[in-house]
């Protein structure tokens, strides 16, 4: 019976939730229009402020990456509001890189918040379970990092900011065979994450293709067992490969630089656009970085103004976090749909349906520069085209491949 | 050559599982319960430590001292606030508590540290043994690793078998009720094996990032699983079981990947444990109780 | 006497059933009046599947006291088996209900034969060890299902275990791509079918427990030797809860993988499995109301606290560990008791007093 | 003379067999049987005959091993050396349940019932093999198990009212008095439909009187059911009253059989066991 009644207290307490949530939305919409009386004045004159939403995760073992794209989008969000003229609301939701329920759950409070446009997922799992649910509703959707091919292909309105997986192991695969034909390759991936996977398959098929030296290429792992990425290292380093190529984050890449220095074995090894941030991880010896290969989009010691002040910023609002991909993607995916909303004289008053076909129509047309890239363009997919930029790690900082 | 190389990765993965699970298998096989939040206090050991060498600058043993002494604690206050008041009702709810107590550690240490990784610098200096030109490298993290592990085994079988605490414990693990009537204080005693448990986290989450570097708010959860595994596998409760348990889901881990598959290695490690248990329904090492009549 | 019990049974499943069914109306209306925001409407069909995991996970720990930390394997079977099947039957099924009632059968069907087949080896073990082997199916599993690709093309269905085994023909469309877990699932889910499902499971579970399969279960649960002393084969009737159980698992993970145009694997780990465990334990053990309203409640209550932001999950946490020192400490039911107690000695005193007078 | 006969003539012949059984063939047979538990016997060439209505004692002093003898008839352990035959038929590697199946049914020296359950569930948990109803009937509540169930409601009831517990059949069994759940737990055997059951010390813990009754219940059972009863009990005065057949065993081996009249008389059982009490006295 007592049971019974806690339980019926935890029921009423998220019934006032449910309620409260509710009440409290509207009283956060309309204190943060009372929180920048300059903006909402500047808004007046073009209507009031658009509603830009992102899930991503924010809590548990991937929150890194969640939390970086927001830190992104922040001070894009900042710097536009600070300007006047159109006014960005900006939301973030947990979807904990859930591939079912949690993401549309998140999706869902965005949209009951009044999202007009979608600026997420941060994940692939997440990103392909929301697309879905964006085609339905008629909801724009920029993703700054969820790189599956399958994510822009589920609907016409769906976009994407980063490279697509196939597309980047492709690249890699010509880099390679440009650079270093004839290395011997081994491939380490993560066979449990479809970013790792999608990008050592485009990788692997595109290789065969150009008769590259592919030695080892099942040298996988899985979430629940990357504590131990020896044997990897070590089936590369008995295969003799002096090319080792590393699609997936840096967290895991750190340890296998690690690794491999303290068995004396020293390939060239080649990342990907997770590979950036590696340079910053707390405490990690950036000289095992020396000659490491990636190709990223973005550079966080880049001297371009642009670049400059993004990274003074995200540092000032992060405790000196040095910002990675994942942040300068998040700040160019609202740079890119604030400027598609101007151009398209889309406000908050625009229902989102509306915003998305002028969106569409936008996105299909215009070229963005950013921090990510210059003259950035989308194809009828809505997957992004750009210059893909290899760098060299070089006196720790990044040289580009010529 | 490759198999000794292999079998060298394997042992190394494998004593950072048998120490992380000496500590599960000691606090179960006293106080009964899967502590589900040990992997995380083993995260909270490595964070102390890595803040006490990066920020503080102080040298490898006194981050490691610091480590144990936090998580000591820790320990005492978990087991007094969420874990006391349960003593004697379903062992289910307290590790549902426990359940909530891991969520709550790894959550607050995120809060805390942030969730981008940190790599541990480790505390083992010693130089890599290469053998056979280089073809066989056995490195400083799994020496002291596995010595550690005998260690503290040894001193466990030592602890449990000559002190008096020691004593009092085996007698709480072996009937709770005759060991109260025989003046053992049982609260106290269950309360020292959670401060004990917890001290072995801390060195346990020192040697896990030396050997794997990556330091995350979740960096604990899995290899606790596994290590989990680990005494159940060399038959929970029992101190040389936890050992030999570790090292060899280490090595059939380490095997499995080098020459059956990759992708599969979860699988494949799963499905031996499985096995281990249909042919050993106690774990390699664990008495088998007969149930009285 | 006799009669009294059987009715006090009966009452509380009645019970049971009513809230359910009272619960469906409610949101029913609400929905038609436009009352349930998106968010809203999103939990109705997971928290139907959850319900039915919870029950079907109580039949197992509540009822029978065996631990099991891999009910997210059966779920996680069931789910992909209902997404596969459903993909195939597209054209040779017409309505989307008839499609639904087939892909959740067959999801049960699967999950329950999964649970059969390791149920064979596993329920010689006891206690703990069951725990963990059940743990290690459930990320084998997840293991599996995670490599595993599946397709249908002009020719039928193919299915691999890795892509480079895996050809489609000209117009072949992916319904499992390994790590990208299923995609472009066509959601035929509807709270209507969570509403059957877990009055099915609620039916199933309830005259299991009530019939002599349960008082045979339950008698095993209390004293095993005692049940096997006068002639129950307990081997057997572990085996029929782990498969009915496994079953009801099997059908709510297709409901759930229909709800979703994605789904991967790693949905399916040892985190589910241990939040529907909280359920249970939560709702109390053996009992079922408690099940539904504690994998409802507990379900939608770290969305309700999204206002908390990064603090939410922490904040889950120590509301999760409040709520087990409340519910199952006995000093604080102790507390409970006492002041019950002083309350009626105050009336009791009252009453004393005025017949005095 | 082969090994079993030998060892029978270490101990005096006596047959247990009632004159009216004696062409019947025996309910339980057992043939040096034996168990060691590590390195340590603890039952040894223990042989006994019971016919299909009999009451028969098993005496010894504690730990002699009299419990011991009634897990390896039910199965809970698995005889080192001998044999069991239950009906005719050897027991050898079965499960306890198939063991009940074949007509022994037993009680507890620390009484084992379902306390959550109330009595009447008690009695129907015996019952269950007695419905007979296949398990999809079962569970959806067909009609057919719906007659099975109040079926096997009355028949619980008879016996429980055959025992004088039809007013406490409501009651969890964990809540009742001592006395009453020993007696429940006879109902509960009685209700698999036994030709032999086991009585573990049936008295323990019983007043004179409510022990007195019991005597008389256990000749009911017996003359009611027709089936045979084999006890373990301390009190002599029941063992004396109610056995038409003793065996006596210490150190896991029959040192006496016989009737109460031989056991009382008998040198090695005064010495072993009676002795001592009367030294006392």
């Amino acid at each position: 019976m007592k049971k019974f009644i806690a339980l019926l207290l935890a029921a009423m307490m998220v019934m006032s939730m449910f309620a409260g949530c509710q009440s409290g939305s509207e009283q956060t919409a309309t204190t943060a229009a009372q929180d920048q009386p300059t903006g909402e004045q500047a808004a007046a004159d073009t209507g009031a402020a658009v509603k830009i939403g992102l899930t991503g995760p924010l809590t548990g073992g991937n929150s890194e990456y969640g939390l970086a794209v927001r830190g992104g989008m922040e001070i894009a969000v900042e710097e536009i509001n600070a300007k006047g003229g159109l006014q960005i609301e900006f939301k973030a939701e947990d979807d904990e890189a859930d591939g079912s329920d949690k993401a549309v759950s998140a999706y869902n409070t965005l949209k009951d918040w009044g999202m007009q446009i979608f600026a997420g997922a941060v994940t692939t799992g997440s990103a392909l379970a929301i697309a879905a649910e964006t085609v339905n509703d008629q909801i724009f959707m920029l993703t700054p990092s969820a790189s599956a091919e399958d994510v822009a292909l589920t609907g016409s309105n769906i976009y994407q900011m980063c490279f697509t997986d196939p597309n980047q192991g492709a690249s890699a695969a010509e880099l390679m065979s440009q650079k270093w034909p004839d290395a011997t390759i081994g491939v380490i991936y993560d066979s449990s994450d479809p970013y790792s996977t999608g990008i050592a398959e485009g990788f692997l098929a595109k290789a065969e293709e150009l008769g590259l030296n592919v030695a080892v290429d099942d040298a996988a792992f899985t979430a629940d067992n990357k504590a131990d990425l020896s044997t990897q290292v070590t089936q590369c380093k008995d295969a003799g490969c002096d090319m080792v190529f590393l699609p997936f984050y840096y967290t895991e890449a750190a340890q296998v630089l690690t690794y491999a220095n303290t068995v004396d074995y020293h390939p060239t090894f080649f990342g990907c656009d997770g590979m950036d941030g590696i340079l910053n991880v707390e405490g990690f010896d950036t000289t095992l970085a020396e000659g490491l290969v990636l190709m990223t989009p973005f550079d966080a010691n880049a001297t371009d103004e642009a670049t400059v002040s993004f990274v003074t910023k995200y540092k000032e609002n992060n405790d000196g976090k040095v910002p990675n991909q994942f942040a300068a993607d998040g700040y160019d995916v609202i740079y890119a749909l604030y400027n598609a909303c101007v151009a398209a004289g889309i406000d908050g008053s625009t229902s989102a349906a509306d915003a998305c076909a002028l969106l569409q129509e936008q996105f299909s047309t215009m070229t963005v520069d950013g921090l990510t890239g210059k003259g950035m363009t989308w194809d009828e997919n809505g997957m992004i085209s750009k210059a893909p930029a290899a760098v060299v790690v070089t006196d720790g900082i990044y040289v580009p491949i010529s | 050559m490759q198999i000794l190389q292999y079998l060298i990765n394997g042992i190394s993965i494998g004593a950072v599982y048998a120490i992380i699970a000496l500590g599960y298998t000691m606090v179960y096989g006293i106080a009964k319960m899967l502590n589900f939040a040990h992997g995380d206090v083993i995260m909270v050991g490595a964070y102390i430590s890595f803040c006490v060498t990066n920020y503080l600058g102080l040298p490898s043993i006194v981050s490691v001292a610091a480590a144990v002494a936090v998580c000591t604690l820790l320990g005492i206050v978990i087991e007094g606030l969420a874990y006391k008041p349960l003593r004697g009702t379903s062992s289910l709810a307290v590790l549902i508590t426990a359940i909530g107590v891991s969520y709550f550690l790894q959550n607050a240490a995120q809060l805390i540290w942030s969730s981008s990784p940190k790599n541990f610098t480790s505390i083992v200096t010693m130089e890599p043994i290469s053998l056979m030109d280089g073809q066989l490298v056995i490195t400083g993290e799994v020496l002291v690793t596995v010595a550690a592990s005998i260690v503290v085994m040894l001193g466990l079988t030592l602890f449990t078998g000559k002190t008096r605490t020691g004593k009092a414990m085996r007698a709480v693990s072996e009937d709770r009720d005759a060991a109260q009537l025989m003046g053992i204080n049982v609260n106290q005693t269950i309360s020292t094996t959670f401060a004990i448990g917890s001290a072995l986290a801390a060195v346990a989450g020192v040697l896990l990032c030396s050997t794997v570097p990556t330091l995350m708010p979740t960096t604990g959860s899995m290899p606790g699983i596994r290590a989990f595994t680990a005494a159940v596998f060399g038959g929970i409760g029992s101190i040389p079981g936890a050992m030999l348990g570790g090292i060899l889901l280490g090595i059939i881990e380490t095997l499995s990947k080098a020459y059956l598959s990759t992708q599969f290695s979860d699988a494949i490690v799963f499905s031996v444990l499985i096995i281990i248990l249909l042919v050993k329904p106690a774990g390699l090492l664990g008495k088998q109780v007969q149930e009285k009549v | 006497m006799k009669t009294m019990l059987g009715n006090m049974k009966t009452r509380t499943n009645l019970v049971t059933y009513l809230v359910v069914i009272a619960a469906f109306v409610l949101m029913q209306v609400f929905n038609s009046l436009g009352m349930l925001s998106s968010s809203q409407r999103g939990y109705l069909v997971p928290v139907c599947v959850y319900i039915s995991l919870a029950v079907s996970l109580n039949l197992l720990v509540g009822v029978c006291g065996e631990l099991s930390l891999g009910h997210a394997g059966f779920m996680g079977i069931g789910a992909f088996t209902g997404v596969v099947v459903a993909a195939v039957l597209k054209d040779a099924v017409a309505g989307d209900a008839v499609r639904l009632v087939l892909a959740m059968i067959a999801g049960g069907f699967t999950a329950g034969v999964m649970g059969f087949l390791i149920g064979i080896p596993v329920l010689r073990l006891r206690g703990d060890y069951l725990a963990i082997v059940t743990l290690a199916f459930g990320e084998i599993m997840k293991n599996i299902i995670g490599n595993t690709y599946a397709g249908i093309d002009g020719e039928g269905f193919h299915m691999a275990i890795s892509t480079s085994k895996m050809k489609l023909g000209e117009g072949g469309k992916y319904i499992i791509s390994g790590p990208l877990g299923a995609t472009g699932v066509e959601k035929i889910a509807t709270f209507t079918m969570g509403f059957v499902l877990v009055m099915f499971t609620l039916f199933v579970v309830l005259n299991l427990i009530n019939s002599k399969e349960g008082r045979a279960i339950k008698a095993v649960r209390d004293n095993r030797i005692a049940a096997e002393s006068v002639g129950i084969n307990v081997t057997a009737f572990r085996m029929k809860a782990f498969v009915v159980s496994a079953f009801l698992a099997g059908m709510a993970g297709a409901l759930f993988g229909l709800n979703y145009s994605s789904m991967t694997a790693s949905k399916f780990n040892f985190n589910t499995s241990i939040n529907i465990l909280v359920f249970v334990v939560l709702g109390g053990m053996g009992n079922i109301l408690g099940s539904v309203i504690s994998a409802a409640v507990l379900y939608i209550l770290p969305e309700a606290m999204r206002g908390l932001e990064d603090f939410r999950m922490i904040i889950y946490a120590v509301v999760l560990i409040l709520v087990m020192l409340f519910t199952w400490s006995p000093k604080f039911k102790d507390a409970v008791s006492v002041a019950g107690d002083k309350i009626k000695g105050i009336f009791r005193k009252k009453k004393e007093v005025g017949s005095n007078e | 003379m082969n090994e079993y006969s030998k060892k029978m003539l270490k101990v005096p012949t006596y047959n247990l067999l009632r004159e009216q059984d004696k062409d019947k063939l025996p309910v339980l047979d057992v043939r040096n049987l034996g168990i060691d538990f590590g390195g340590l016997t603890a039952v040894d060439s223990f042989n006994i005959t019971i016919g299909p209505t009999e009451i028969s004692g098993l005496i010894g002093p504690n730990g002699a091993g009299k419990t011991t003898i009634f897990n390896l008839l039910t199965s809970v352990y698995q005889p080192t050396r001998g044999s069991i035959l239950i009906n005719g038929i050897d027991t050898k590697g079965m499960t306890t349940h198939k063991v009940n199946k074949l007509g022994i049914a037993r009680t507890f020296q620390n009484i084992r019932l379902f306390t959550d359950m109330s009595a009447l569930d008690n009695v129907k948990v015996g019952l269950h093999n007695e419905i007979k109803c296949p398990f999809l009937c079962s569970m959806f509540h067909l009609p057919p198990y719906q007659k099975a169930e109040a079926a096997a409601t009355r028949r619980a009831m008879e016996l429980l009212d055959f025992m004088g517990l039809a007013d406490v059949a409501g009651q969890k069994a964990g809540s009742l008095p001592y006395g009453v759940q020993r007696r429940l737990e006879i109902v509960r055997a009685l209700a698999t439909n036994p030709s032999i059951i086991l009585l573990d010390e049936p008295a323990a813990g019983m007043n004179p009187s409510e022990t007195t009754e019991l005597m008389h219940q256990i000749r009911r059972i017996r003359d009611t059911f027709h089936i045979a009863i084999f006890l373990i009990e301390h009190d002599m005065n029941l063992v004396m009253n109610v056995c038409e057949a003793i065996a006596v065993v210490n150190y896991g081996r029959i040192i006496a059989k016989g009737t109460p009249e031989e056991i009382r008389q008998d040198p090695a059982v005064i010495e072993a066991y009676l002795g001592r009490e009367e030294g006392n006295a």
